[in-house]
């Protein structure tokens, strides 16, 4: 350790004016317009005339800190140093020159090999989460899976072929840092924890108890050593319990399995916010490449493809054609388990003789 | 017997309070009794109690359980708490009677029912209770046991009470309705013979109440007031009459009809070409809508059938609750359909009052267990247009997957996502 | 007693084909469209081309054998002897001769004293139940309060001024026996039920426990007496028990108040079925002419004719308004009350930034 | 030291299974970090415990607690149980550091980013978190407090975990959107500064999230993904440049103009006359469609400020939870402005956490309590535009009616139903 001062020093977040590009800075507030060069590529147009140009590519979120410095050595040829990542872990080169712009493309799809695209009415990236490179609760993992489902859509994100912006997400246990979207991919877990009753004393159990949502952990004696039980009926198989106490091992990878849910939409645009609605479960956990979800996903976006609107995202393009004729298009069984049974069960079945027939 | 113990006892009448019932325009239930009171003594005593509960804000009555020998239901005893004061209503209990389907009378049958009223008890009539019976109020225990006794004489039966099935109730239907999808009348009939052991004896966790409505207009009032609505409905094309399309739009406008029929449709399934309708047929809901508004050019599509749904009931014990559905599409013509339907009852009324709790109303019941346990307890397939949308819950416990497990050995994943569709092939 | 044998004869429903009117019974599913010739008389033509006449009249539900017979006497001479109820309890004569109809209508206006009306966009007749009446557990009346109502209503129940049918409904308590409507009236008590110790050997202790919604009751052991007792911070006043065990008594003269709820809908025209939603509350309940209800709901419905469109129900009007202005018309006071905190408590809460501004 | 515990120790990269991952034209991390690993022998354990996992489907890290002194959060420790054979991931731990609002760097930062981590740990970066923190991985104990001094030497700040604030995030606004209705980064530094204290020290019952989106497309994802959304808006009318609308309509045509403009408004507000459209501002619900179909020729009206939502989160413990409106309206230009806002989230904080439970939610907090206690809590008065609609559900515990009767005496009913309407007058 060096003999700096240690933190605290709260210095708190940056400051963001010396990160922005000096088109942006200079017109600040001031974006009048937009518009689509082709995928990938926007120009804003502000006020003043000033137009500032985004080149936007995929990436994938984790990076060497060599890959970093070729992302800046990018930024400094042809964007006067200045870059951003989106929402969901695009980077963005920002410039100022239209005359920069076909060398700042070719830099990014040759030197980098990052592809273009991304923009308006495509599969952008997919958000996700750590997985087995670095979370402790993972049944999957989350870049791999990105990797193998991005090679699958790669035309969909490099065009803008669909109806609607389609917003993809993945995680690596049922607490979902990421999943929520058109499309989201979910792990479930299929029993109750296993208890590992000796390694109990690290975990508060109160709190454990606390947490299950189902209140199916109560404290018990077994063996003498002061542990938890679980009633098995109560349980919902969440694994919340198994975030707050590494004793309770909910992952199981002969039977833990995927889950893809359709609709998710945070935008108002047109409508309030949707959750995401359960389309198809028990896809196998299939590392490396997980060929059965990019089939599932396929077979969605293909009939989202032949038969969405413009401007329709995806849960309200079933909504329109009603969600008998996406099971049937998608061909996936329509099942009991579709039927909800949580919070919202009685406001998600159809209570109304509005049937089509 | 004393004058106290005397339930004609003459008593004056006295009710400033309910006076101020009489005037107005509206028929006046108070008025008419008064009226009547002249004829039948005890209903001086029964304003004359009312008038104390409208000064008080109170009530006076009191429940008591009474039943006609072999019954279980149908009487609604009550005695008053004022029976010293009032004698007359020291006893003084409805019947309810099981009403013609639709509540069609001839006026032979409606006198009859009076002079019921009035010889066995104090003469006062409800047509009809909002289960759809008809209402005869007032009588003594042996006043009411020779009521029922009269009414069975005569033709009718009495209605159902407690924990047991309820009087159907249907609207008016093919009788008189050109919307009707289906013969709510003789369906209501055939289930309330088919299961009158139910309706007369409380066997069931508690009551369970049918509605029939011949088409989604539900003017039998089903969706949010019984537990096995029944409501008409067609499969394929609308019937469109273009000839009365046009004249529809030459008498009321184009813009009449974009904005009260066109922009109306939820699921935006009508267009118009020139002075022709296009129907999406495959979109269309059934809703009706366009058909109320344009029922001289529209009506319900040649190959109807009715669609089943399940768990309405009012606010106790889990506030509101609007049936869903069951049965997405069922024929409903002939002694076979009728057969079918009963079994497909009986099968619900089984895994309910098997595994319902006491006082459990069916939906209360789908409301703990699950609309998916209760499918798979009756047997039936799930179908995508029972339900809104899919979960947005994503806890599921999938049976297949997890039993084995707390035995030790694992088990592997089934098939399941690549399975063959079941429901979709369900008509 | 008479001597002839007694029930049961489990006879069933009586045969409906013999209270059909004839035409009823010729033109049995048959019926091919129908107008209203006037507020309160339709005319239904079937396909042979027969016309039935059916002249709709307010009745107050409630009425004497005498009564009973007066409406047969005008059958009998303008409808074959035939005629029947609605699901709201109007009166309708069936007539097969259109020569006949002024006469009938004469009869129903001036001998029986009842109005025309009912149909179409008006207000229809209150659906209404036993009140001090009849029933056990009313915390005010019924057909009383319809009476005094309807004679402020009539000329919405005489004419078809309004956007869409409006279906009222009123009950004697919680329980609500008829309340589910476009605009309907609930009695609401306000305290725990008091509890009678003594008289409490007549209830079955299990089902008066077992029945309360929100687990508020206990049995309980008071002066060596064996009673329940209510946890006074999860009872929520709804009255179960006191239909359960008369022993438990929930009302309360002084502070039982009425409330008004608007937008229920059973239909499904243009729409799911929809429950209806708290407008006011706090109401005095004052009888014999409960005038402050009258007013309230006089308020609605002059917003709703102001404002309304043809065939908006009064829920769809309120949608597309918006329900602060709703609020802001009636001039009802919004109230933390206001917001749901039952089972669909979430899904009634604005999930968006959609917002009137 | 032998081999076995040299966090460095050589090893061959083994991962039959990962070079799947190599081919196809999407980038590839595993092909980064494989080329990386020549330079980082610690990658190489790193992928080859990764292999294993892909191999076993099974996840070798434990997490355990490291803070920096005088912090209670902002790295997150791992400790891998393979550590005896890949001794460099023995401790293995990620910084969360606080990203410059709406996510824009100069290269100079970025390349400072690059070198601390790789001079401290791993060298591996990711851009971003869920949460919108910059991620660093890979460090040891001493690793991880080093690269903590070293960021905080650099200028940055570490971000937040634990039971406290957490990072906030905002979308790009007014540096590049036209969309934009306030200035999201400038209230994200705000608040970020204001609240740094409980970002760093966990005191809260359980995590707390900020989104900030400058309008309602909510490109932060605020909705379902933080506790606290605040999205742009408007009040008043919306500007409308009905020459680029002309243009739109020749562009265009009228047919596109209605099926993807006017019949896609919500509230159906849109309406067109000849070439120009008309908008009915009081229903306008700022749903931001009609703009961002139609951009170029309009725009969100003059009067901008935001709305502030409550209780959003994702699926831990009652499921998937939307956030709803809590401040229907605010302006937020000012430093009087900002520091409303400070003030109005203390008191959001100091009610939850006096009265929430251990790992709960605001939202949870909220479905448990019910937003009408919620409100009294923090002090706001009722405001219908907080609901979609009022309760369906009967039951009601008036409070100002109720209390006094539990102790023996009756309490009067108060003037409710015409007191003064309070709510609406809610700017
Ligand atoms: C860069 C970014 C904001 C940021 O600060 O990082 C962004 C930028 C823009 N968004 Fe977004 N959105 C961004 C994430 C989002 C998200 C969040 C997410 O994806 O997780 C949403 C909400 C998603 C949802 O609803 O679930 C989002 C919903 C929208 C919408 C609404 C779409 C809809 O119809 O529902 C628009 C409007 C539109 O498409 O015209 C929009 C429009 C735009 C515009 C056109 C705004 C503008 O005028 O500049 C920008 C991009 C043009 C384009 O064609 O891509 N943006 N946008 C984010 C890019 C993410 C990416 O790399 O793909
Ligand atoms: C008479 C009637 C009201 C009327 O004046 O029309 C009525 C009267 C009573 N109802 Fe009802 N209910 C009547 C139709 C209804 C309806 C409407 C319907 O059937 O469409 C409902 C709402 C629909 C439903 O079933 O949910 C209804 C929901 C209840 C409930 C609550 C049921 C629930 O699950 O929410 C109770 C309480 C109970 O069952 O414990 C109840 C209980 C009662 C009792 C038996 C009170 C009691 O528990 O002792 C009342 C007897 C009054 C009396 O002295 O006659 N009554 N009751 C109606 C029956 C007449 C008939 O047979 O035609
Ligand atoms: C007679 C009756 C059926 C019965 O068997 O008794 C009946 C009869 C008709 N109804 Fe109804 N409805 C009757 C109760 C209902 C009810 C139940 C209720 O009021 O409790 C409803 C559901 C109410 C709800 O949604 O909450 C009902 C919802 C409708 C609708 C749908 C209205 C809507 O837009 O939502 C129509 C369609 C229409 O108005 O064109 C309709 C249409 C009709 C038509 C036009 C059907 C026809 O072609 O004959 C009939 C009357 C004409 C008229 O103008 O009144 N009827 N109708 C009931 C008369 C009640 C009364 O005295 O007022
Ligand atoms: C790193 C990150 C995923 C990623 O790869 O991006 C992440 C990783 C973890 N999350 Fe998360 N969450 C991350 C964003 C989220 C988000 C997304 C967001 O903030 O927009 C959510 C959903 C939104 C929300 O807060 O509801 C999220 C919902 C959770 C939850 C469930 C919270 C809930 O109330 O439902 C937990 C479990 C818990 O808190 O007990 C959780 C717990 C965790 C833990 C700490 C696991 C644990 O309990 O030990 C993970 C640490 C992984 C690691 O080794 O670094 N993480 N987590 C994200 C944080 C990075 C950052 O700081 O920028
Ligand atoms: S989704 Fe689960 S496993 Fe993945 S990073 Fe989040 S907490 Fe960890
Ligand atoms: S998995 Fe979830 S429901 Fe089961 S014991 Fe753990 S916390 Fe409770
Ligand atoms: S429910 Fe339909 S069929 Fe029955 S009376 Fe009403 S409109 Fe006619
Ligand atoms: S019945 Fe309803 S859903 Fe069908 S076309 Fe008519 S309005 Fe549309
Ligand atoms: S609403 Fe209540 S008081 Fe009125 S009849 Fe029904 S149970 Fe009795
Ligand atoms: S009033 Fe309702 S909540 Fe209260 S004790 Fe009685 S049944 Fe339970
Ligand atoms: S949320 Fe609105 S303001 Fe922010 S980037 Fe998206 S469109 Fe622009
Ligand atoms: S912003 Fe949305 S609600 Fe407002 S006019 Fe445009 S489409 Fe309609």
């Amino acid at each position: 350790m060096s003999d700096k001062p240690l933190a605290p020093r709260d210095q708190g977040a940056p400051d963001y004016t010396k990160h922005l590009h000096p088109l942006m800075l200079k017109n600040y507030g001031e974006w009048v317009s937009h518009d689509r060069m082709r995928p990938g590529v926007l120009v804003h147009t502000a006020r003043g005339g000033d137009k500032l140009y985004t080149v936007r590519a995929g990436s994938p979120r984790t990076m060497s800190a060599d890959t970093v410095r070729k992302v800046c050595d990018i930024a400094d040829k042809y964007c006067q140093g200045f870059l951003r990542f989106t929402s969901r872990s695009n980077i963005e080169f920002l410039c100022g020159d239209k005359n920069d712009l076909d060398n700042l493309i070719k830099a990014v799809e040759k030197d980098l090999g990052w592809p273009l695209g991304g923009t308006g009415p495509s599969v952008s990236n997919i958000s996700h989460t750590q997985g087995w490179l670095h979370c402790n609760l993972p049944g999957t993992d989350a870049a791999g899976s990105v990797k193998a489902m991005m090679d699958d859509l790669i035309e969909e994100f490099r065009n803008e072929n669909l109806p609607n912006r389609v917003h993809m997400a993945t995680s690596c246990c049922q607490i979902n840092c990421a999943s929520h979207g058109d499309i989201s991919v979910i792990v479930q877990h299929h029993h109750p924890p296993r208890i590992n009753h000796n390694n109990m004393q690290i975990c508060e159990l109160p709190k454990v108890v606390a947490i299950c949502p189902a209140a199916a952990i109560r404290p018990a004696v077994i063996n003498g050593v002061e542990t938890v039980e679980v009633v098995e009926e109560k349980c919902m198989y969440c694994g919340a319990c198994h975030g707050q106490c590494p004793s309770m091992e909910i992952r199981d990878s002969e039977t833990d399995s995927l889950s893809i849910w359709v609709g998710g939409k945070m935008s108002a645009a047109r409508g309030a916010p949707t959750f995401m609605k359960l389309a198809v479960w028990g896809i196998p956990n299939n590392p490396p490449r997980w060929p059965e979800v990019s089939e599932a996903i396929r077979r969605i976006l293909n009939a989202y493809k032949a038969t969405g609107k413009p401007w329709e995202r995806i849960g309200e393009w079933i909504d329109r054609i009603g969600w008998a004729k996406f099971f049937e298009m998608t061909g996936f069984p329509f099942t009991r388990y579709h039927i909800d049974d949580g919070p919202e069960a009685l406001s998600n079945l159809n209570r109304s003789a509005m049937i089509r027939l | 017997m004393s004058g106290k113990h005397d339930k004609n006892k003459a008593m004056t009448l006295h009710t400033p309070l309910l006076n101020e019932l009489e005037s107005g325009p509206w028929p006046s239930f108070f008025s008419d009794l008064k009226e009547y009171s002249k004829k039948k003594p005890v209903v001086v005593q029964l304003l004359n109690q009312l008038e104390e509960s409208y000064e008080n804000r109170w009530n006076y009555w009191i429940g008591k359980v009474l039943n006609a020998p072999g019954y279980g239901g149908g009487i609604i005893a009550r005695v008053s708490e004022k029976a010293d004061k009032y004698p007359g209503l020291a006893n003084f209990h409805t019947v309810r009677v099981i009403e013609p389907p639709g509540w069609v009378y001839n006026t032979d049958a409606l006198r009859n029912l009076a002079d019921t009223a009035e010889r066995n008890g104090a003469g006062i009539l409800q047509f009809h209770g909002m289960t759809g019976d008809i209402l005869l109020l007032g009588f003594s225990d042996e006043g009411s046991l020779q009521c029922v006794e009269d009414l069975m004489h005569d033709g009718w039966d009495i209605g159902g009470s407690g924990a047991a099935l309820r009087t159907l109730q249907c609207c008016v239907g093919q009788a008189r309705c050109e919307m009707a999808c289906y013969d709510t009348m003789k369906v209501t009939k055939h289930l309330t013979d088919s299961f009158i052991h139910y309706l007369h004896r409380p066997e069931f966790v508690y009551k369970f109440k049918f509605k029939l409505s011949g088409c989604s207009n539900d003017c039998a009032n089903s969706m949010v007031r019984s537990d096995m609505p029944i409501i008409g409905t067609w499969r394929g094309p609308m019937q469109v009459d273009q000839d009365k399309v046009a004249e529809f739009i030459d008498a009321k406008g184009m813009e009449y009809l974009i904005d009260n029929v066109l922009t109306r449709c939820p699921t935006r399934c009508l267009s118009v070409k020139g002075k022709t309708l296009q129907v999406d047929n495959d979109n269309c809901v059934r809703c009706m809508h366009c058909i109320n508004v344009m029922h001289h050019a529209l009506s319900p599509g040649k190959d109807r059938g009715v669609t089943i749904l399940i768990g309405g009931h009012r606010t106790l014990k889990i506030g509101d609750t609007m049936a869903s559905v069951l049965v997405p599409f069922m024929k409903l013509e002939t002694d076979e359909d009728l057969e079918k339907l009963v079994e497909f009852v009986e099968r619900v009324w089984e895994f309910w009052n098997d595994n319902g709790m006491d006082h459990e109303r069916v939906g209360e019941f789908i409301a703990r267990v699950g609309m998916g346990t209760f499918l798979k307890g009756i047997g039936v397939e799930p179908d995508p247009r029972m339900i809104r949308q899919p979960r947005t819950t994503s806890y599921i416990k999938f049976e297949e997957l997890a039993p084995p497990r707390m035995d030790g050995e694992g088990n592997k994943m089934p098939p399941v996502w690549n399975r063959e569709a079941e429901a979709v092939e369900t008509a």
